[in-house]
């Protein structure tokens, strides 16, 4: 089927958030939306999904007028969408969450749900995309990866014509990245039509043929993927010449001097609950310490215990020479370890407060009791500058910024505390390409002022462009140490990690 | 050992029904009952739930107090099990020893139509007419719906009928608690600084007023009078102070005869159909009888000796009931 | 990770059974401690009271159960039953034992008036129930001016108070109720949407869940429930007061969380209701048949509630405790 | 972004002001009723009343602007209040003015049960402080028996009842403790960090907030407000009793959601809870000087009491609405 969107419009309250898209999605073809955080990608995809009705524009289905009044209305027409926020509801089992919005297919006469059939139906759907999810496992306990899998599995069990993908991989990692790649491939085979929005431009030149570029709500062209170089998009996408590379270059290795400064953590032989085992490493002052692996691999783990968030099973860690052992975060970010978490929604930050309120969050400056606003301001402002947070003011709603930019308020929150380690988990989930070249520079100058940085991603080019050393964990145990991140190749990496 | 009886009463957090519980188990004691007392904490549903823990714990005999209509069915629970009821300052509307509930033996209460009816009668005569030639009152309500506070307010109203020259100003709900009369009455007397005199529906509610009246400025007892019920010691003070125009009470005792009268039954002594039904006349108590009552009722308490009025210990025992009585 | 999983998995199954029988064994801690001190206690003739004084309770938790499990909150239980109890009295005697459908029919309208405060009109169940438990009270009052009603239709009286095969009718209703309540909570859409709002009300909207009607829908069979205990306690007491459920949302409210239904929604258990009304009922009959002192049974009360929700809660399950 | 959201955020602003004074509107439209209704109420005498009789709601309402805005709740103020009277009455006739120390220490304490209650135990303060309710109220009953205790000392009562200039001494405190709660809550770094744990709590425990101790403090914090608030109530009744401060607690969570402080925390303001307690007191200060029925009197009060948080919850700034 074929689904086409004239001139969409769509603002909110003053935000224009579409203005002017026009797309026509062809059946056999995956066809990638890209532009930066607030670029309208979402929000054109969600009007294509009925979950939001444009204020203008035309679309249409095969020809037909399109006009879906709901999710589930655009649904019976053969159109799914798969939010870019995960909606997963944790209380409910893995086969009810896939048939949430159509529980009653199977209900009976009394209005029971036969749970059976259900769940096979369900165990079905999974396999079909090659999701290595039981019905049975609890919600609860499932990672991020999986519970994308599991709304992708929504999104086809409806058995749509036309399936949207919103940042669908960005909480994947890379072997989850290629499962749902080879899905979408074989679901294009089949003739479906495809919509896929993602940042990362490799994944979009390996599964679509088609592409739209959205800049600031406004249609900027579509292009067949095979005529269009990878430099051209992006400069399409962020209105400027972007470096060759988006990672800045490494500090040149002085032959006379050593490279690197003091081991600021030494981690002995540590063991973490039952995600991590016998781990040793150090992180020098100047250093960025990659830390690459599958999820569950023990990184995530690892932070929880460098931050005092989980305890230490055995083992024993040092900071800058002295004994460490973290009872609580708020022990860690005094001794000047700062913490950035995967999910900036529900860890980093909290949305509702000013961006001010977050950034000075880990350590008001104070007299006494009572908090200096004065010097807040001070604080912020330079961070907004140093960090090029694009803000109107300190104190305006954090609500109101692009994913990028929320991330890089989450990084200056740890920057805020003048740290001598920084554990940074996924620091560019989700973030568009310009500002993540911007996040790297930050991160590459804290650096070379001597801050200590871990660096742990699912995005294998930024753990070879960023770090210096790398570790690859699997399954709770380092099983390969790279000395020189530059030299390293993603197929090296792998190959240790699964 | 002696039988056990069980008493279930409204609430514990007022003075009056710990007055009530003091002068039973001042009884029991006297004539070797096992006294097992459950509070209803001013839930219907507890006083219900209450009365059957007692039936299943098989007591042999119960004195309960029928608030919010719970008297038919703690009656019936209690025919069921064949154990004697005494009911005791509530009036449930209908009468002991009949066929229906042969295992109510006795009522045992006030009049608190009465009681309301002497409050305003005393507080009426004391109060001199404004210049519209009307007195004015204000009436500070108990908990409403409560059958003592219906009662006490239908004898206010049957005073009212005849007294003509009386205007009540407003009426506000002082929930039988002080604090919250305190603060009612203050509001209702700042819409109405006009009024002379306020009928309060118990002893803590007449409390609070005398307080708001003092934050204001004015003299109870002077300024305005208030009359109050329940004769709790602080309001005797009252009294005596001259703050209180009038109070009446002493039905507390009711508990205590009810135990004596439980007592003899239990022992096969049954109550006599005549004294089946006691509408205690209560003790008024004005500040030239302060020194009387505290003469005659050291601490508030009559002396009373609870086997001397028992037929079981005494054969020629006087009844049960006695009233608080000045003696002269 | 399947492999990695596998494990915490099933151990986390038998910790979690563990878990579950807490507030069983809660229950049999009582019922151990209050044998040992009254012989009484332990007899069929009290567990049958126990029963009877707990239906009341019950019905309404069955219904608070639902509301909780979606995290919103009823505080105007007691006074939709003392609604319910004074139409049951007015009707009774002219419709017998079918006084029961406009107990039903007044406690669902009280409770779709609460849903719509909170669905349509997006005030936050506290207060709008906190506001419809004073109203209603009001109404009651205005009524009956305090005036007791009472019930003394026979049909009546011996349809909700009598016994067959020695079981009192009520708690035969009660034992239906909980497995129809049972098997809505636990087998039907409407129960899984009820806890999907509870887990994450922004999904469940996204997921296209009617999240308005669904929460209406759940205040009027609170209500209804509540319309049920009202039409029972009227005839229990065989009268219906103005006072009559003061208080009870706060036993209801502990019942349902006792039983394992934290406050923060998404996870709710009809067994664990049960359990929960069992304790409240058992710890107030064990404590006046044992005579503990009057001035004391609060204390207890309140400090063995506070204990069985520290021992039973699973704070697993509900992350942030507020 | 920054061109496309400058205009929306000013406009938010403006916005804001409006939905700020939706509570300030309520008011000003109560007053106007009453003062159509009643000639005396717009007096002087009459609104340094209402403020005497606001003061106790009000200074225990500031503390529950903290915890409402951590997102948690108390449900045991006025059993505390009840306390801190009791060992006011009982400490007044000895210590003078100075019984304010006994008063305050022990609403501290009862507080700091609650609080440990909540952050160590990890019992959900709902169920917590209803189990202190009915604990705290059970011990004040175990020591009064039911009998008030007066409060008679002259040097306390002429502290904490005097006027000067012609203003109560307790509105003066009042005012006092509201100035420094503002300063609290928008000055300090316990303010700030009160607020983050009602916006996120996992992400001030993340950000190294010390969220246990914040929440104990912001208990006994509270507590010892009650202190004072019991202290006020105990010299304006000149006694304390067992019934003290029954119910106080719906009426103080009332006066900080209609003020603006939703359940669901992050979001606090004294301002607005010092004009919800206004709202609460002068509409049933108004209500009894004008004579309503009393049958009629909780219906007005619900309905209002509802229709306030309907005009002046921020919408907006709350999202779900639990
Ligand atoms: N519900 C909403 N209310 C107000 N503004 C919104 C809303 N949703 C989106 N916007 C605004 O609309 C614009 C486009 O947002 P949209 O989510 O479509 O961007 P996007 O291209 O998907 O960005 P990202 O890469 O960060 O996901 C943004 O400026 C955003 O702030
Ligand atoms: N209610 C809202 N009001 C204003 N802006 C909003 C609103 N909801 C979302 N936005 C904005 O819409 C844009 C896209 O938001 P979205 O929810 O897609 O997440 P995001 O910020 O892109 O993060 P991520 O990609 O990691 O999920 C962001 O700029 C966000 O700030
Ligand atoms: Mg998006
Ligand atoms: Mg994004």
């Amino acid at each position: 089927m074929t689904l086409t969107a004239s001139n969409l419009h769509k603002s909110y309250g003053q935000t224009r958030a579409v203005n002017g898209v026009s797309i026509e999605l062809r059946p056999g073809t995956v066809h990638a939306i890209v532009g930066e955080n607030g670029a309208g990608k979402s929000t054109s995809l969600r009007m294509l999904a009925g979950a939001e009705r444009p204020d203008a524009g035309e679309m249409t289905l095969n020809g037909a007028r399109y006009a879906p009044p709901s999710v589930i209305g655009a649904a019976t027409l053969g159109v799914s969408l798969v939010y870019q926020e995960i909606t997963i509801n944790r209380s409910l089992s893995v086969a009810e969450n896939i048939f949430i919005d159509r529980l009653r297919m199977f209900a009976g006469s009394l209005g029971f749900i036969d749970r059976r059939r259900m769940e096979s139906v369900a165990q079905a759907i999974l396999e079909r995309i090659g999701a290595q999810i039981s019905v049975s496992s609890d919600t609860g306990r499932l990672n991020l990866g999986e519970l994308k899998c599991i709304e992708i599995a929504r999104a086809l069990s409806t058995s749509p014509k036309i399936l949207l993908l919103d940042e669908s991989t960005a909480y994947l990692d890379h072997r989850e990245v290629q499962a749902v790649l080879r899905v979408i491939g074989e679901l294009k085979g089949q003739g479906m039509t495809i919509a896929f929005v993602s940042h990362h431009l490799d994944e979009v030149l390996a599964v679509a043929q088609e592409l739209t570029i959205l800049k600031d709500g406004q249609f900027v062209g579509t292009y067949r993927t095979s005529e269009i170089a990878p430099r051209e998009i992006h400069h399409r996408m962020v209105g400027r010449e972007l470096a060759k590379s988006i990672y800045p270059p490494r500090p040149a290795k002085d032959p006379g001097k050593t490279a690197r400064g003091p081991i600021v953590l030494e981690v002995s032989d540590v063991a973490v609950g039952r995600e991590l085992n016998n781990i040793s490493l150090d992180v020098r002052a100047g250093e960025i310490l990659g830390l690459a692996g599958l999820k569950g691999a023990g990184a995530k783990a690892l932070f929880a215990a460098i931050c005092g968030d989980l305890p230490l099973r055995h083992g024993s860690m040092k900071l800058a020479g002295g004994s460490y052992a973290p009872s609580s975060p708020t022990f860690a970010w005094r001794q000047g370890v700062a913490h950035l978490p995967g999910d900036r929604n529900n860890e980093g930050l909290i949305a509702e407060f000013s961006v001010l309120d977050n950034l000075v969050m880990a350590r008001p400056p104070r007299h006494g009791p009572v908090f200096d606003r004065a010097a807040a301001i001070t604080i912020a402002g330079d961070l907004v500058a140093q960090i090029g947070i694009k803000v109107q003011s300190v104190d305006a709603s954090c609500r109101s910024l692009s994913g990028g930019n929320l991330q890089k308020v989450v990084i200056g929150k740890c920057l805020a505390v003048g740290p001598r380690l920084l554990l940074l988990n996924n620091p560019t989930r989700g973030v568009d390409v310009g500002a993540r070249a911007e996040i790297y520079r930050i991160i590459r100058q804290w650096a070379a002022q001597g801050l200590a940085i871990i660096l742990s991603s699912e995005d294998m080019p930024e753990l070879i462009g960023m770090s210096d050393r790398l570790l690859v964990l699997r399954q709770g145990y380092v099983t390969h140490r790279i000395e020189t991140a530059a030299d390293a190749t993603e197929h090296d990496i792998i190959g240790h990690m699964a | 050992d002696g039988p056990t009886v069980g008493v279930v009463v409204p609430t514990l957090d007022a003075q009056f029904w710990n007055s009530y519980v003091a002068f039973m188990k001042k009884g029991a004691d006297e004539l070797g009952v096992h006294l097992v007392v459950l509070n209803a904490d001013n839930k219907p549903d507890q006083m219900v739930k209450s009365l059957e823990d007692l039936v299943a714990q098989k007591v042999d005999g119960i004195i309960f107090t029928p608030y919010w209509a719970t008297a038919a069915r703690g009656l019936t629970l209690a025919k069921e099990a064949d154990i004697p009821v005494i009911l005791t300052d509530s009036y449930p509307d209908f009468s002991p020893q009949t066929e229906r509930f042969p295992n109510y033996i006795a009522f045992i209460g006030p009049s608190d139509e009465d009681a309301g009816y002497q409050m305003a009668k005393t507080l009426f005569a004391a109060i001199k007419p404004g210049p519209d030639g009307k007195k004015v009152i204000g009436v500070v309500n108990g908990t409403a719906g409560t059958s003592v506070a219906i009662d006490r307010r239908k004898g206010l109203e049957d005073a009212l009928k005849e007294a003509p020259d009386v205007r009540v100003a407003g009426e506000v709900d002082g929930n039988f608690v002080r604090d919250t009369s305190q603060t009612a009455f203050e509001s209702l007397f700042q819409g109405n600084p006009d009024i002379t005199g306020v009928w309060a529906a118990n002893g803590g509610t007449a409390t609070g007023v005398m307080a708001a009246l003092k934050n204001h400025g004015k003299a109870p007892g002077k300024d305005v009078m208030v009359v109050g019920m329940d004769l709790n010691p602080e309001n005797v003070e009252a009294v005596k102070s001259g703050d209180l125009l009038f109070d009446i009470g002493g039905h507390w005792l009711q508990g205590g005869f009810a135990l004596v009268t439980l007592f003899d039954q239990i022992k096969g002594i049954p109550v006599p159909p005549a004294a089946d039904n006691v509408k205690l006349k209560l003790l008024p108590l004005t500040k030239d009888r302060v020194a009387q009552f505290e003469k005659d009722f050291p601490g508030g308490v009559p002396t009373y000796d609870f086997r001397q009025h028992s037929r079981f210990y005494n054969k020629d025992a006087k009844p049960a009931v006695f009233e608080m009585q000045y003696s002269n | 990770m399947p492999n990695a999983s596998g494990e915490p998995i099933r151990n986390a199954g038998r910790l979690e059974l563990i878990k579950r029988s807490f507030p069983l064994a809660m229950l049999v801690l009582l019922i151990v401690i209050f044998s040992i001190l009254s012989p009484r206690f332990l007899t069929f003739s009290n567990l049958l009271i126990v029963l009877q004084q707990g239906t009341v309770l019950l019905v309404a938790a069955l219904g608070m159960t639902f509301v909780i499990m979606a995290g919103s909150i009823d505080l105007s239980v007691g006074s939709i039953v003392a609604i319910a109890a004074l139409v049951t009295a007015f009707t009774s005697s002219s419709l017998g034992a079918a006084a029961i459908i406009p107990a039903i029919t007044v406690g669902a309208a009280a409770g779709l008036v609460n849903g719509v405060l909170l669905a349509k009109g997006k005030v936050p169940s506290f207060i709008a129930t906190m506001g419809a438990m004073v109203v209603y009270r009001g109404i009651v009052l205005l009524f009956t001016r305090g005036a007791p009603v009472s019930i003394e239709d026979e049909q009546f009286l011996d349809t909700y108070t009598n016994r067959t095969l020695g079981i009192p009718h009520s708690v035969i209703i009660g034992l239906v109720l909980t497995l129809i309540a049972y098997g809505i909570i636990n087998r039907t859409v409407f129960g899984r949407e009820v806890r999907a709002i509870g887990g994450g009300e922004r999904v469940a909207i996204l997921t296209g869940i009617q999240v308005a009607r669904v929460k209406i829908y759940m205040y009027v069979l609170l209500g209804a429930l509540c319309g049920i205990a009202g039409l029972l306690q009227g005839a229990r007491a065989m009268a219906a007061t103005a006072q009559l459920g003061e208080g009870l949302e706060l036993d209801v409210i502990a019942a349902v969380v006792v039983g394992g239904t934290p406050l923060t929604g998404g996870v709710g258990s009809v067994v664990g209701t049960v359990l929960g009304v069992l304790i409240i009922t058992l710890l107030s009959n064990g404590m006046n048949m044992t005579g503990v002192d009057p001035y004391l049974q609060n204390i207890v009360k309140g400090t063995v509630l506070v204990c069985a929700v520290f021992v039973t809660i699973d704070r697993k399950k509900i992350g942030i405790i507020k």
